[in-house]
């Protein structure tokens, strides 16, 4: 069963100065899974994941890909062995073109044609961006940026695809196709874990689901199960 | 007693000299000169009434702030019987002030400015000459030699600024007609801008007054510009290696004023000890000798085998010298210019495939 | 003003220009992706140019330089791309990396330390003396129009130009440029893209330094005197230029460098030439008054 | 006219071939929250840049309390009595949390250089009031003991209630909100929604709110403003808008359609 | 107030520190304080531009050698002025002020390293000139015997009397800087530093709080520069090159940008430091350039971080 994991993560912990932002979390994401992490603001989501992407050093703890340890090591040989990340707030390269910004995403990629397929399929997913692919990305709208943000992360054909917040700043509409692109990039056989604040489209796509609050995880288990419970209703969702 | 004080040196303790001078920056290349010429004179004597004589070298920049500072400090050294320096203008001349405050005898190799010896400063002395007299002397060489239409160019700086303006009085006196006056900016590099300009006006002579590092490539890039005039320029530019072999072909024929000439012995001693010698370390050399001989004749031994030199019978006795230098007599006027010597003209010749300063007789 | 003077000024200052922009070129390359002034920069263009004259001066003593004048420029520019690109890579190494996350302006401090020790190192080698090129190029030329342009002149304009245009395809079209840009605008979104960060960096320092060296070489070859403190002015004035073309911008850094050359001889014409940087500063700053950000500048729509 | 605290006439702005704003005209009334959805890109975030001064309108007229503030500088529209907070939070963050409340009340101090270097009298009374209020301000909006952070060390949620915060010390008379509740879990926009709704209710101002969130859009407005393209596609009340076809169409969506 | 008392005292040692200090050391370093004392005064002045308001400022020597050159035009023998300096060097700062307010009119709309380039050459075109306008400023000959500060028939011009006269203009400074910086006006530059945009929006006049932060601080400046002229006795255009200014940038970074404490730290390393490798002849810059990269990449923030929070008023 050991292969079935894709990501291990063992008694990880992170701080900045003397603000302990991770206390000794674990969690693993099976291979094909789709796990979502929810949590109030400072809760400790974004820094787990850059965390994983070697984003911030890990002070305790332990990370496995695909059997690998990849604790601490630089972020652009994790993303080499497939882990992308769409940060938080987009950070996309906003005086590069659209077009640049997924060639960069495809940094990584040896080979240009396949690399020029997996474009394709990003416009297909993402017609806007297409319409808008010579345009200078800092002039994109918010929601734009957020399609280039997710597009640019595919270039680099991820098998584990980390998400920070897509769905922030954007119409409902938009929240919507989000969601739904998600479920479809997930279907197409990437990993996904996914932080979000909409906690209520996050537990209807994901299959398990962590909750996060001040450092710890606190709750573990099937997105749906934890759906129905109350306590995380009332603290999380704002249904009473 | 001695109305200025007194420097007591007690026994055992070496003599010591202070040398102000430029070790870092632009002109380190002819500070580090000077320091050298003082050395070797120290080297030679080595004692002063069975006191060891020691040299203290500073870093003067070249500048006003830190002149004054390092004054500070040779003047409230309690061994430091005389100094050496400083070596530029805009800086001897606060720190003269300093000097005159605690009567400390300053004799400088190398700076020339008029109003050095025109403060009434009576501790300052220097063995190089002042501008006027070396720009006269040029002014002179350049009327007698049919030189009617002249431009001169200077660096802006303290320096070659006044040998420059006294340059082109002294040809103007004469009758003489400056075509164009232009000021440069050290350190550039470029100065075709400026001889294109001035190509039209067709000068017969350019005045250069300033350093090598410009003079040398205002020489050469007047061939480029294609100006036909001759050159000439001051003591900035007499160096061997910096303007004869900088210059190459184009420096041939260029005039230069200078002192005379250092023995040839002198120039071989020197030159076997510290490579090939720059503009003013014969000046510095005899700075030094003097200072020594002064202190020399005016310190009195103590029972204890110290010796004790008055600050106003040092100053006198350094104002009274009278030797032969490597650099020719030396003699000091009044105001401590030195007297006696006579600004020679050079020119740049080739001979037997090999580029010199030959004195011409003038 | 007469004409062919005219010309003749700015057939001079596009030659010094050349000169600046390829120093330029390094100022904006390191500029657009660490934000900092590499105040050593124009250190590094003084080594550049020393280095080929210790290659020259080694041939011409291995009686090697007068058989083989052409090549032994090549030998001695790439030696100098060489020291400089290691020097300029080791400086980034050693003296900014460290620094990367400090703020804003510490590594201007490293940088004014490490060009006031690459000074001092080249001065106590040297015992502060100036060194004399060997007078390789021969002072033929062309005359256009009335005025005489030597092949020098010509040489530096051309290679600066040259230089500019593949740099600017480097930066526009290659993977590596276009990383570059991107490591420019934010690392670590960067690093998420699997560039090593650190390594891009490096290459920048690496171009840019090659880029100083080889102006380094052509000023010593073209003026024939180099010293230790001939780095200082033209960096300024390269730093000057940069900021002016619109710092970042690599026609921009082009344009900024020609342009203060051209500026400098003409206002010669016009004035004593003792206020020759006063007029172009003057008109630098007039300029940017006009567009804040440069001639090329591009104006990023900074979304509020 | 007089009823309305802004009126928005004609206004139109582009950046190059984009046209951003196009004629747009609408009004917000003394008191009550009103809103600007639409979809991304719509030209709300431009709106409120031309209003408060950041940008330049090519066309068009704003008027503040009948005054005509158009093309005003961005401290002279902050003194009328706009003030607003950010998309992308952008506090003072080397600054403690105090000073940027303070930072806000700016335009609220009227101590001039010689009472600043003398400490007079009158400006120590002023600096005294102003740290009083600062405090007050804090605690209000739930930022109470984190006085003397630096502003970039608070989470991200508390970074919006302190943009907040320091957009209320100018004592402003029209508040404009971009995105406010942007990141948020849904229970934490909750609580934001109901801290507007005091605001408004105890300051007795007018809100202009920028949100994406419908919970909160829908729960704290007495009227919605529909931007698509740079135009009012719609204006009404919630419910109006709920159903509003061209709305759902744009904006809303439903279930399985989605514009692209 | 256990700390506030122990902070006190502290202070009032190294106070009382400072004022024996010359009684120790004697003249040479005595001089070589009152160095490091004018570029802590410098640096303060600098630190309200850069440190404060955020504007890179690379040419700030140019209201240095303003106030050293109005000073020692309008007191010594090169016009036959003799201005008493009691009234002169409110004067000298003044016109550094005007000065400050007329650079910070052409820059408002440059941000960041454009506006370090435009005060760059601003500052030398000052000193260029101060160099050239011969008939003015005597040019590279520069100004000779200024006056000293006289006061009551007692002249100021022992090192150890010049360094206590910068002591107390430090005092003023410092007292001067702290009024402003713990006020609306500190506030604002501190806000217009971190983002200028926001600041705006905040009801900050942009033009008036740029303008106020270039005179306020040419004012130092300008002060320092009345006193140099007057310590030196004599001044020529090369005493204000551009390294002044690089000197002060490098002092307020090396001390940690807004901090006075850090301000002096730097003075003594940038001024000091050099003294102290003296001894190095030749290799002296060389070892300097070196050490400045080694502190710089063990305190890249600076010896002191900026103090933080404000003071309560009154309290
Ligand atoms: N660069 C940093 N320096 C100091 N503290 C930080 C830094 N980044 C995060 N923190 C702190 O670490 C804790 C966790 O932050 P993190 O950004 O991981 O939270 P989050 O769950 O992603 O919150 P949000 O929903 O607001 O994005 C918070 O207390 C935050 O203030
Ligand atoms: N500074 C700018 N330069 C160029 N184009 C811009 C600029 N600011 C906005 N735009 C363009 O104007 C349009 C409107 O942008 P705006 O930011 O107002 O949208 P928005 O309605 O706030 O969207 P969102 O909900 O995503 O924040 C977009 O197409 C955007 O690309
Ligand atoms: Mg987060
Ligand atoms: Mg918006």
């Amino acid at each position: 069963m050991k292969d079935m994991t894709q990501l291990t993560i063992e008694g990880l912990s992170i701080s900045y100065g003397g603000i302990k932002a991770l206390r000794s979390v674990s969690l693993e994401i099976k291979r094909d899974e789709l796990v979502s992490i929810i949590g109030a603001n400072g809760a400790g989501k974004s820094s787990l994941l850059k965390g994983i992407s070697g984003l911030v050093r890990c002070e305790r703890g332990k990370i496995l890909f695909q059997g690998k340890d990849i604790t601490n090591r630089p972020p652009h040989l994790i993303v080499k062995a497939g882990i992308s990340q769409v940060p938080e707030g987009r950070r996309i390269f906003s005086r590069l073109t659209v077009l640049e910004n997924l060639w960069m995403g495809a940094y990584t990629r040896s080979s240009k044609e396949e690399a020029i397929e997996d474009m394709e399929g990003v416009f297909s997913l993402f017609p806007r961006l297409k319409e808008r692919k010579d345009q200078v990305a800092g002039t994109l709208s918010g929601g734009e940026q957020q399609m280039l943000a997710i597009g640019r992360a595919l270039m680099g054909r991820p098998r584990l695809l980390l998400l920070d917040e897509p769905s922030m700043g954007l119409a409902p509409i938009l929240v919507e196709h989000i969601f739904t692109t998600i479920k479809r990039i997930h279907a197409e056989g990437t990993g996904i874990l996914l932080v979000e604040q909409n906690a209520f489209a996050a537990l209807e796509i994901s299959h398990r689901t962590y909750i996060l609050q001040t450092g710890s995880i606190v709750m573990e288990g099937k997105s749906k199960e934890i759906l129905e419970r109350d306590d995380v209703r009332r603290a999380y969702l704002d249904i009473r | 007693q001695d109305e200025w004080g007194e420097i007591v040196i007690p026994p055992q303790k070496p003599i010591k000299i202070g040398v102000g001078t430029m070790l870092t920056g632009d002109y380190a290349s002819m500070g580090i000169d000077i320091k050298n010429g003082a050395e070797m004179a120290i080297l030679e004597k080595g004692t002063i009434h069975g006191h060891p004589i020691q040299l203290q070298a500073e870093d003067d920049g070249c500048a006003g702030p830190p002149s004054v500072a390092i004054a500070e400090k040779f003047c409230n050294d309690p061994l430091i019987v005389g100094v050496i320096g400083y070596m530029c203008s805009g800086g001897s001349k606060p720190a003269s002030d300093i000097h005159n405050k605690y009567k400390v005898v300053m004799i400088s190799p190398s700076s020339t400015a008029e109003e050095l010896t025109k403060r009434n400063i009576p501790v300052f002395f220097r063995t190089c000459w002042n501008d006027i007299i070396q720009a006269k002397r040029a002014a002179d060489f350049a009327i007698h030699k049919g030189f009617k239409r002249v431009a001169v160019i200077h660096d802006k700086s303290d320096y070659g600024q006044s040998l420059a303006e006294a340059f082109l009085k002294g040809i103007k006196e004469k009758g003489g007609e400056i075509v164009a006056t232009e000021g440069i900016t050290r350190g550039d590099k470029d100065f075709t801008p400026v001889l294109t300009k001035i190509k039209p006006l067709k000068p017969q002579l350019i005045y250069f007054g300033g350093m090598a590092a410009e003079g040398v490539l205002i020489v050469r890039q007047m061939k480029r510009a294609g100006i036909q005039a001759d050159f000439m320029s001051d003591d900035g530019c007499f160096t061997e290696k910096d303007f004869i072999q900088a210059g190459g072909k184009a420096a041939i024929g260029s005039y230069i004023t200078y002192a005379q000439e250092p023995s040839p012995q002198w120039v071989e001693r020197f030159e076997k000890k510290y490579g090939p010698r720059q503009t003013f370390s014969p000046q510095a050399y005899d700075a030094t000798v003097v200072l020594m001989s002064a202190i020399e004749k005016v310190a009195k031994k103590k029972e204890d085998g110290g010796l004790v030199i008055g600050k106003k019978a040092l100053r006198d006795q350094v104002a009274k010298t009278e030797i032969d230098g490597v650099t020719g007599p030396i003699k000091f006027d009044p105001n401590g210019d030195r007297t006696g010597s006579v600004v020679a003209i050079y020119q740049v010749v080739e001979e037997k495939g090999k580029a010199f300063f030959k004195k011409l007789d003038f | 003003m007469d004409l062919s003077l005219l010309a003749e000024q700015i057939v001079n200052g596009l030659s010094i220009g050349g000169v600046y922009a390829l120093i330029a070129l390094g100022y904006t390359l390191v500029y657009g992706i660490l934000t900092m002034i590499n105040f050593a920069h124009g250190e590094i263009f003084m080594v550049g140019s020393f280095m080929g004259y210790w290659t020259l001066a080694f041939l011409e003593q291995k009686g090697l330089l007068w058989d083989w004048p052409q090549l032994s420029v090549i030998v001695a520019m790439s030696l100098s791309v060489i020291t400089c690109g290691i020097l300029g890579s080791a400086l980034e190494r050693f003296a900014y990396r460290p620094l990367r996350t400090a703020p804003r302006l510490a590594p201007l401090i490293s940088a004014i330390g490490a060009s006031i020790f690459l000074q001092n190192l080249i001065m106590v080698m040297v015992k502060g003396r100036m060194r004399v090129y060997p007078d390789i190029i021969p002072l033929t030329g062309i005359e256009v129009g009335g005025i005489f342009v030597s092949h020098f002149q010509i040489l530096i304009i051309g290679v600066s130009l040259l230089l500019m245009v593949a740099l600017w395809i480097f930066i526009r079209r290659t993977k590596v440029g276009i990383a570059m840009r991107a490591v420019a605008e934010d690392k670590m979104a960067a690093s998420l893209m699997g560039i090593d960060v650190n390594r891009i960096i490096q290459v920048t320092f690496l171009v840019g330094s090659s880029l100083a060296a080889v102006a380094g070489v052509m000023v010593g070859m073209y003026y024939s005197q180099i010293n230790h403190m001939m780095g200082f002015i033209p960096g300024i004035k390269a730093f000057t230029a940069a900021v002016v073309g619109g710092i970042g911008n690599i026609p921009g850094a082009m344009l900024g460098g020609f342009l203060l050359g051209i500026l400098e001889s003409l206002s010669v014409n016009i004035l004593p030439a003792q206020y020759k940087d006063v007029v172009a500063f003057s008109i630098l700053v007039a300029v940017l008054v006009f567009r804040p950000r440069g001639i090329l500048g591009e104006v990023v729509g900074e979304r509020v | 006219m007089t009823d309305r605290v802004l009126s928005i006439q004609g206004l139109t702005k582009h950046f190059g071939g984009i046209l951003a704003l196009n004629g747009l005209s609408f009004g917000v009334g003394r008191e009550g929250i009103y809103s600007i959805i639409g979809p991304n890109g719509a030209g709300k975030t431009t709106l409120f840049n031309c209003i408060s001064g950041v940008l330049r309108p090519d066309g068009g007229k704003i008027l503040f309390q009948g005054e005509d503030i158009t093309g005003l500088k961005g401290h002279e529209i902050v003194e009328l009595g706009i003030a607003r907070t950010f998309q992308n939070i952008r506090l003072f963050s080397n600054m403690t949390v105090l000073e940027n409340v303070l930072v806000g009340m700016h335009s609220r101090l009227r101590s001039n250089f010689w009472q600043t270097i003398s400490r007079s009298h009158y400006q120590r009374l002023e600096e005294k009031s102003a740290l009083k209020r600062a405090y007050q301000l804090l605690d209000y909006v739930g930022l109470k003991g984190l006085e003397d952070k630096l502003a970039t060390s608070l989470p991200y949620g508390l970074q919006r209630r302190l943009e907040l915060a320091r957009a209320l010390a100018s004592s402003p008379k029209l508040l404009l909100l971009d995105e406010p509740t942007a990141g948020m879990l849904p229970s934490e926009s909750k609580e934001i929604a109901e801290l507007l709704k005091r605001i408004q209710w105890e300051f007795g101002i007018s809100i202009l709110l920028i949100e994406h969130d419908m919970k909160v859009v829908m729960d704290v407005s007495s009227k919605i403003i529909v931007l698509d393209l740079g135009e009012k596609i719609a204006e009404g009340s919630p419910d109006e808008i709920r159903s509003d076809e061209r709305v759902i169409q744009a904006y809303l969506g439903g279930k399985g359609k989605h514009p692209l | 107030m256990e700390s506030e008392y122990k902070k006190r005292l502290f202070y009032g040692l190294v106070f009382l520190g400072l004022i024996l200090l010359p009684q120790f050391v004697g003249n040479y370093w005595s001089h070589i304080l009152g160095d490091v004392g004018l570029y802590v005064m410098l640096g303060i002045g600098l630190n309200v531009v850069v440190g404060l308001a955020g504007l890179l400022d690379l040419g700030y020597v140019a209201f240095f050698g303003v106030g050293a050159y109005s000073y020692a035009l309008l007191a010594s023998p090169h016009f036959h002025i003799h201005i008493p300096f009691l009234v002169l060097v409110p004067l000298c700062i003044l016109i550094a002020m005007i000065l400050g307010a007329l650079l910070g009119l052409p820059v408002l709309r440059m941000r960041g390293d454009y506006l370090a380039i435009v005060t760059l050459g601003f500052g030398e075109i000052i000193r260029i000139f101060l160099n050239n306008l011969d008939p003015v400023t005597n040019g590279p000959k520069g100004l000779l015997r200024i006056d000293p500060f006289r006061i009551f028939g007692f002249t100021i011009d022992e090192p150890v009397e010049w360094y206590y006269t910068i002591l107390l203009g430090i005092l003023l400074s410092t007292f001067f800087y702290k009024r402003i910086m713990d006020s609306k006006i500190g506030r604002a530059w501190m806000a217009m530093r971190e983002d200028q945009t926001a600041a705006e929006l905040m009801g900050i006049d942009l033009l008036r709080y740029k303008l106020l932060a270039f005179s306020i601080g040419a004012s130092f400046g300008g002060l320092g520069g009345a006193i140099f002229a007057a310590r030196q006795g004599s001044i020529f255009p090369e005493n204000f090159s551009l390294i002044v200014s690089i000197n002060v940038l490098c002092i307020l970074i090396l001390g940690g940008m807004g901090s006075i404490r850090g301000v002096i730290l730097g003075a003594f390393v940038l001024v000091g430091l050099p003294e102290l490798l003296r001894e190095f002849e030749q290799f002296r810059m060389l070892l300097f350039g070196l050490l400045l990269i080694i502190v710089t990449i063990f305190k890249p923030t600076g010896f002191f971080r900026p103090e933080k929070g404000l003071k309560i008023v009154n309290d």
